[in-house]
């Protein structure tokens, strides 16, 4: 139990009539790479949003390193180490990669605007210092020499990696991906892929996907969830998830399973 | 290119200093004499009197009134000695940081002599100090603030009716003659209204009437009849009001709805003027005012009314209640600058500590708003004021006991 | 009395932004302060209210049942004006998200236009007598040609505006129109001073819209005038209200603005044309303001360059009070800001000068509770 | 559709004389007439200008119309191009004679429309007319702007004057160029440019207060006095993002501290300066701090509005009777004792170097905050709220901080300006100086220090300027303010973000002085080189 770094238990969460997520039971372990898939309007990002705290669950907790969610604001849950990226890219875009890197790091830094004024040598150190790590991020994530380039003069890509450079600076522990691949070239995708690894296996980051490339998730997933309509309708290794008929079922429609049959004894 | 600009700003930077140490002609005793000096002129050049005043902005009227006034006053009053006069208005807006901005910019223009205003007592307040400093008389035809004489000061003269005359005497009037009991007071909460309402207030309570209402309106707005209710539900005997043309017609107007017909409206000499009688029309049957002590109409008034429709298209006194002491205060200084100016050499020397002293020491001038004679506070319109009433449509003198 | 806690939490939060860093329970004491400070402070001043009301209404009550009766009837009028210009406001704001500042002085050019129609139909003599002169023997007339005229000429002023002033600045970020827009009124009100001078104006009203004059309602002993100018005023504006409301709601035109509204290139994509729409809403909203315009003339009587300001600005906060870009609350913005105008300060006791003061904390009051309005979308829930 | 060139030309024409009828009923003619006067010293007046005066106006206008017609027909033929002008020219003839047609006829008929058209004196009148009498005075018009616009065409064909329309190009982008020509160039020459600039900066300001008199030595403070204000309300508008209408309120507060600590009347504390200005910006921050913490919710407009409401009310209470006893009510406090040097009272140069002290110390502050920690967070808030919050930012608390340091900014320009008039009144609270304040920032590009100084200058040094033209200057200055926001919607000077200069190849991680980055070793060299 003490491996999961989160639990949704029951998680619910509903929109005027519409239940966008309906009591999704989601247990993820520490350092796992975790994918959720499902149809358009399945209440994936939904439950992104409650995780991170955009949302407040009806009913239902998110625990985060056992410790409930529920009433903390969206800067408190950050600082206690998750951070997520966006399905729209969501940047600052006028201000510079650095920069935006720099504010991934804001809630660990502790120089104050007193210090600022003052020119301290907390200041100066910790300016420094963050720079130095902002830089490694950027060069990290494959964004070398960009540093002082505007974020929205970027292309698609380099701003997806900038957004997860972004949420790197703020050292989570925790690191939701909506959809990192999506609109991005089968070169780019295997980069992005190869990049979420090495995220687990270098620094041991336990990450939550969205994705509705079937080959990356397949690919990279220890654990994946399903959702279809608000409701979890499967859950466990890829493996066990390709072979689930109602899985199939949701994606390719009723009769769907069959034809899955016979299309992988076909291989 | 960039060189040629280094070069020009170096040579700029000498000129500068080169300025500060500019030969000196030799002057006559009267100038070297006195302590503020002289301002020269030679032949062609114009003897200026600024006018600080608010010609933008919501108070527009009474700077382009007043300055219109003071523009016919310069026209009347000739040449000095061969020299011709000048009227620079210039715009204050009304508040201090314009008086203070206009006040610099006149002071720093050697042929600026006098001042006539400024005309809101913000700016003025704001301007008396930089005129002190460089010894520039004023004569303010309109700012009433009862402070400004308080300080001091030898440049500011006003002929503008100080509040401390008009009060006490409208207060006297109210209680003794008119028989009221029960006042009501409401002013436009400008420092003129205000100021009169509060001393009118006192002296009534002094002289043994109660004081059942006083409430202040927001000026610019055209519908009082809410806080005149309310007025109303004292069921006052008069209603005191200190303030302007503008809300003083429209609150005589809405009297008549509001449960006050039968109280008596009296106003000020900021209310007294012809644009009353047009805007209230009946309404404004036996309402008063306080007035300076004028005859309300004297040849010398009949003729400039007549010039001032024929220049500017409109009636005396129909942009503000000013028009005549802006005509004043104007002339008087011209008539003052002729006492002290002397031509020497071809020039004309006016010495300003000179000018200061003579128009503090005005005496008995008679102008179209009043008969002015300087106190040594710079109040120049003293005397008890006299009481006006509208009676078909016209202000008459209303009867003394 | 509210300042002895605010004070304390003020010291607080003041050590909490000095020092260094917030570590973490304190932060969460600080947002707990920042959740806690909103009740207390509305608390405090509602309960103030509560009590000065109160003390006026049950001990003291000062003003009987005729008094009241004009304040209200005062405040209705007012009312209208407000909603009605205010309904301008919130038309643009819902299309375009700026603030037009020059609306009121769109109402002012409005009056001038009705002004002016009365001026000359007074001078067109229509019979042999001295007195028979247009304005007063076709009154009906008259004063229709003063609203079409008025509202013309708003209309068109606004139409231009859009034009000349805010359409070149579309893609602009968003302070640049209202900039745009504080240029264009200060430009209007200058020109209009300039052409027509600074004086103020007496609206010469036909006969039957005398002002002061009125149907007289008797309560308890002493005559409450109902103004016939302040009854048309109100009918016409809640006519005024409900065509408007209906050609939003029902009509194509209607349709268009809100599908613009919502969002510009999907609009255009579904063959929406998004500038014309934007101008009509430019051209209605230019109507509205010139009608209350030329009401506000028949009704207060003085006019002047300057007159757009005040309503203008009042009219900006009743939208907003209401929750700006949302019709009903601009109307019920208005109406209430008119009364609280008129009746608040009686009913509280306070200076009838301090009436914008209480307008006001009535506005901060209402938003911190409801921060986007009475009647406005809510942003509980983080946009997203 | 496509119209025709004719058309075009056409229409321009009548653009030209709609402006032109506007300027003649508000006397503008006049106006420039009279300054022409001045000028060649011919005494002339609003009411009854100086017909030679009037010509020159309208052949001014002609002109010009010709050349923006025969310009905007870049591609065509001269000949066709002189037609443009011709048509142009034409048409607003046309207009112009319409008017005096009308003028003429009231003049006939001797109707005074006065009343009504303030400016239309019948001799005003005549002098539009040239003072001829009959038609000859309306064909006179048309072809005034006729031929006038027909030589404006040929000077346009003659020796071509493209270099208008590049001209208008480049001044549009003069700051840009000029920044980047600073900033091009090698390190080097980069540092003497900049030591060369400042010393010459230093110089200036070292000498001018003592050169230019008292009357731009106001002008300039005041000046100062607005780029501190501007510099206080960049910090909430335009790195934190938050709309503030009523900023006037936090001047008013510092203004009114200074006043009555240090003025006879109403208390007669007497405190001195150099305390009573450290209280006023305490006590405008504070304000700031009380204003926003219950707002912290309210976005954009609805802050706004409330701030706008937050200013009316001091204002309001400030002129009240409810604190005529404490504040001194629309009377003000006047004789407020400035600061003292060596026993004697500040003279306006020692306010000059005073205000330039204060400037400078702004810019360094704002400067520092920009880029900082706490600056980044401010332009994160403005650039996105929600993910600002989602990535770490406390947004509530960096909003208020914004708010109560810009408050501070506005306390200490209220201070000086208190002690610099010696008085201080309700009626420069308006609403008008708050919007100054704002349309300052926004002219002269929002966020950077430079753009508010020139914004500054344009708001406050402009008008004072346009004194010559009296009462037109604010109807200038309307136009101005709206053609600024057409022509430059980023402002003057459009902000960037600094270069900062990053390490080449990263040196081993000193994250100890990061907290907790122990667990996190970024990678000292990268897979992708």
């Amino acid at each position: 139990m003490t491996e999961n770094i989160i639990e949704c238990r029951e998680v619910t969460k509903i929109f005027g009539g519409l239940t966008a997520v309906n009591k999704v039971d989601v247990f993820v372990p520490k350092s796992s790479i975790f994918s959720i898939i499902g149809p358009n309007g399945a209440g994936k990002t939904t439950l992104f949003n409650c995780i991170s705290g955009f949302y407040t669950p009806e009913h239902g907790e998110v625990y985060f390193e056992g410790e409930p969610l529920r009433g903390k604001t969206t800067d408190a849950i950050a600082s206690m180490g998750i951070s997520r990226t966006y399905q729209n890219i969501r940047l600052f875009s006028n201000l510079t990669t650095i920069e935006n890197v720099l504010v991934g790091q804001h809630h660990r830094l502790r120089e104050t605007w007193v210090d600022a004024i003052l020119n301290t040598r907390r200041y100066q150190t910790e300016e420094k210092a963050s720079i130095q790590e902002g830089v490694r991020w950027l060069n990290f994530v494959g964004l070398q020499g960009l540093g002082n380039t505007p974020a929205r003069s970027m292309p698609y890509g380099a701003q997806r990696r900038l957004e997860i450079a972004r949420a790197l600076g703020s050292n989570p522990k925790l690191l939701l991906l909506d959809e990192p691949t999506a609109g991005m070239n089968p070169q780019e995708t295997l980069e992005m892929t190869a990049l979420i690894r090495r995220l687990r296996d270098e620094f041991g980051i336990t990450i939550i996907l969205i994705e509705h490339d079937m080959h990356v998730v397949m690919g990279i997933s220890d654990h994946i969830a399903v959702l279809d309509f608000g409701l979890k309708i499967a859950d466990g290794t890829p493996k066990e998830i390709q072979a689930n008929p109602r899985v199939i079922e949701a994606y390719l429609g009723p009769g769907g399973a069959a034809l899955a049959k016979k299309y992988s004894r076909n291989k | 290119m960039k060189k040629f600009m280094k070069v020009v700003f170096v040579l700029s930077i000498a000129a500068f200093l080169f300025a500060g140490c500019a030969p000196k002609a030799t002057l006559p005793a009267a100038c070297t004499s006195d302590a503020a000096g002289c301002a020269v002129f030679t032949s062609g050049q114009t003897v200026k009197i600024g006018m600080g005043a608010p010609m933008t902005g919501g108070n527009a009227s009474y700077g382009i009134d007043i300055s219109q006034g003071a523009t016919i006053a310069i026209a009347d009053a000739g040449d000095v000695k061969g020299w011709k006069f000048a009227l620079d208005a210039e715009d204050d807006q009304g508040a201090a940081e314009g008086g203070a901005a206009v006040a610099n910019k006149f002071v720093s223009d050697p042929a600026i002599v006098a001042v006539a205003g400024h005309i809101f007592s913000g700016a003025t307040a704001a301007a008396v100090p930089i005129y002190e400093k460089a010894g520039i008389p004023m004569l303010s035809p309109s700012a009433t603030n009862p402070v400004l004489t308080t300080t001091g000061s030898k440049v500011f003269n006003r002929i503008a009716f100080s509040d401390l005359m008009q009060g006490p005497g409208a207060a006297d009037y109210l209680y003794t003659t008119l028989k009221v009991k029960n006042l009501a007071l409401l002013h436009d909460g400008t420092d003129y209204g205000k100021g009169l309402a509060d001393i009118v207030s006192k002296q009534f309570a002094k002289d043994g009437g109660t004081v059942v209402d006083e409430e202040a309106i927001t000026p610019g707005e055209t519908d009082y009849t809410a806080v005149l209710s309310s007025v109303a539900s004292k069921s006052p005997d008069a209603l005191y009001f200190g303030g302007y043309t503008a809300e003083g017609a429209i609150i005589a107007n809405e009297m008549k709805q509001t449960g006050l017909e039968k109280a008596i409206f009296f106003g000020d000499d900021g209310t007294y003027g012809a644009d009353f009688l047009t805007r209230t029309g009946s309404n404004g049957e036996g309402a008063y005012a306080s007035i300076a002590p004028v005859s309300p109409d004297s040849p010398a008034k009949d003729k400039f009314n007549a010039a001032y429709k024929a220049q500017f298209g409109k009636e005396a006194g129909s942009l503000s209640p000013y028009t005549w002491a802006g005509y004043d205060s104007a002339a008087a200084l011209a008539s003052v600058i002729k006492s002290v100016a002397f031509v020497d050499g071809g020039k004309l020397y006016i010495p300003r500590t000179a000018l200061i002293t003579a128009v503090r020491n005005l005496k008995g001038y008679v102008g179209l708003s009043g008969t002015f004679t300087c106190q040594s506070n710079g109040e120049c319109n003293t005397g008890s004021p006299q009481f006006v009433i509208v009676k078909s449509g016209a202000w008459v003198p209303a009867d003394k006991q | 009395m509210h300042h002895s806690p605010t004070k304390s939490i003020a010291r607080k939060a003041v050590i909490a932004i000095m020092t260094a860093d917030i570590p973490h329970d304190l932060k969460k004491k600080g947002n707990q302060l920042l959740k806690l400070i909103r009740p207390l402070l509305g608390g405090i001043v509602g309960l103030f209210l509560i009590y000065r009301l109160y003390v006026i209404l049950i001990v003291e009550h000062p003003y009987g049942p005729d008094t009241w009766t004009r304040l209200l009837i005062a405040g209705l009028i007012l009312g209208g004006v407000y909603s009605l210009i205010a309904i301008g406001y919130t038309l643009v704001y819902g299309i375009l998200f700026m603030i037009n500042f020059a609306h009121g002085d769109v109402m002012m050019l409005g009056a001038f236009g009705g002004y002016f129609v009365f001026e000359a139909l007074n001078a067109l003599k229509v019979g042999i007598d001295a007195k028979s002169n247009f304005l007063n023997v076709y009154p009906y007339y008259s004063i229709i040609i003063a609203f079409i005229v008025g509202m013309t000429v708003a209309a068109l002023t606004g139409y231009f505006l859009e034009k000349i002033a805010y359409r070149p600045l579309r893609k602009a970020p968003r302070l640049v129109p209202l900039i745009s827009a504080i240029g264009a009124s200060i430009f209007l009100e200058n020109a209009v001073e300039l052409l027509f001078s600074p004086q103020l104006r007496n609206y010469t009203n036909p006969d039957i819209l005398h002002r002061g004059s009125g149907w007289t309602i008797v309560i308890n002993h002493s005559n409450v005038i109902v103004p016939y100018t302040g009854v048309f005023s109100f009918l016409l504006s809640a006519i005024l209200l409900v065509i408007v409301y209906t050609i939003v709601r029902k009509t194509r035109l209607g349709r268009a603005m809100r599908a613009v509204a919502l969002d510009k290139k999907t609009a255009a994509l579904m063959g929406v044309d998004v500038d014309s729409t934007i101008s009509q809403t430019f051209i209605l909203s230019g109507a509205l303001a010139g009608a209350a315009g030329v009401m506000f003339g028949i009704h207060n009587g003085l006019i002047y360059y300057y007159t757009g300001f005040i309503p203008g600005i009042k009219a900006f906060t009743a939208a907003v009070l209401g929750g700006i870009g949302n019709l009903p609350g601009a109307m019920l913005g208005g109406m209430f800001l008119g009364i609280v105008e008129s009746v608040g300060p009686a009913a509280l006791g306070i200076d009838f000068q301090l009436k914008d003061v209480l307008a006001f904390v009535i506005l901060i009051l209402v938003l911190i509770f409801k921060p986007s309005g009475l009647l406005g979308e809510s942003l509980a829930e983080e946009k997203l | 559709m496509k119209k025709t060139y004719l058309r075009q030309s056409f229409d321009t024409g009548i653009i030209f004389g709609i402006v032109h009828i506007f300027c003649v009923l508000i006397a503008f003619n006049a106006m420039l007439g009279s300054l022409l006067a001045k000028i060649v010293n011919v005494t002339s007046s609003l009411t009854s200008p100086a017909v030679g005066a009037l010509i020159a106006y309208a052949v001014i206008l002609g002109l010009w119309a010709g050349i923006a017609s025969a310009l905007r027909q870049r591609e065509l033929s001269d000949g066709k191009r002189l037609l443009a002008s011709l048509v142009t020219g034409s048409s607003s003839g046309l207009l112009a004679a319409v008017l005096v047609g009308i003028f003429q006829l009231m003049l006939i008929l001797n109707i005074n429309p006065r009343d009504y058209l303030t400016n239309l004196s019948l001799p005003f009148m005549q002098a539009c007319l040239y003072s001829l009498p009959g038609l000859l005075g309306i064909l006179a018009n048309f072809f005034t702007f006729l031929i006038s616009a027909f030589v404006g065409g040929l000077l346009v064909v003659g020796w071509n004057l493209h270099g208008f329309a590049s001209i208008r190009h480049q001044i549009n982008n003069a700051p840009k160029n000029w920044i980047a020509k600073l900033r091009s160039g090698s390190a080097k020459k980069q540092l003497i440019q900049k030591y060369v600039f400042y010393a010459l900066l230093f110089v200036l300001i070292a000498i001018l207060p003592l050169e230019w008199g008292s009357y731009w030595n106001y002008v300039i403070g005041t000046v100062g006095l607005y780029v501190i204000m501007g510099l206080g309300l960049n910090i909430i508008v335009g790195l934190s993002g938050q709309l503030v209408l009523g900023y006037i309120a936090f001047f008013a507060i510092g203004a009114y501290t200074m006043a009555l600590l240090n003025a006879p009347i109403p208390h007669n504390l007497m405190w001195g300066f150099w305390p009573a200005l450290v209280l006023a910006i305490l006590l405008a921050a504070l304000a700031g701090f009380l204003l926003g913490l219950p707002l912290m919710r309210l976005r954009g407009d609805y802050l706004a509005i409330v701030t706008l409401g937050f200013g009316e009310i001091i204002r309001i209470l400030l002129n009240s009777d409810l604190l005529t006893s404490f504040s001194g009510g629309p009377r003000g406090v006047q004789g407020i004792h400035g600061p003292t040097i060596f026993g004697q009272v500040f003279s306006d140069v020692n306010y000059m170097y005073l205000i330039i002290l204060a400037v400078a110390l702004a810019m360094y502050v704002y400067n520092r905050l920009q880029h900082s920690r706490t600056g980044r967070a401010w332009l994160a808030i403005r650039e996105d709220e929600t993910v600002a919050r989602a990535t770490g930012v406390n947004t509530n608390k960096y909003k208020l901080l914004a708010l109560v340091i810009g408050a501070g900014f506005a306390g200490l320009a209220g201070a000086i300006s208190a002690a610099m008039n010696q008085f201080i009144g309700p009626g420069d609270q308006s609403l008008m100086a708050s919007i100054n304040v704002l349309c300052e920032i926004i002219v002269g590009g929002m966020g950077n220090i430079p753009g508010t100084l020139l914004g500054a200058f344009a708001l406050k040094g402009l008008p004072e300027l346009l004194r010559e033209v009296e009462n037109f200057r604010m109807l200038a200055f309307g136009a101005l303010l709206v053609a600024m926001m057409i022509l430059r919607p980023e402002g003057l000077i459009p902000s960037q973000r600094p270069t900062l200069e990053l390490p080449e190849e990263t040196p081993p991680a000193t994250s100890s002085t990061l907290t907790d980055a122990a667990k996190i070793k970024p990678p000292e060299e990268n897979p992708h080189d």
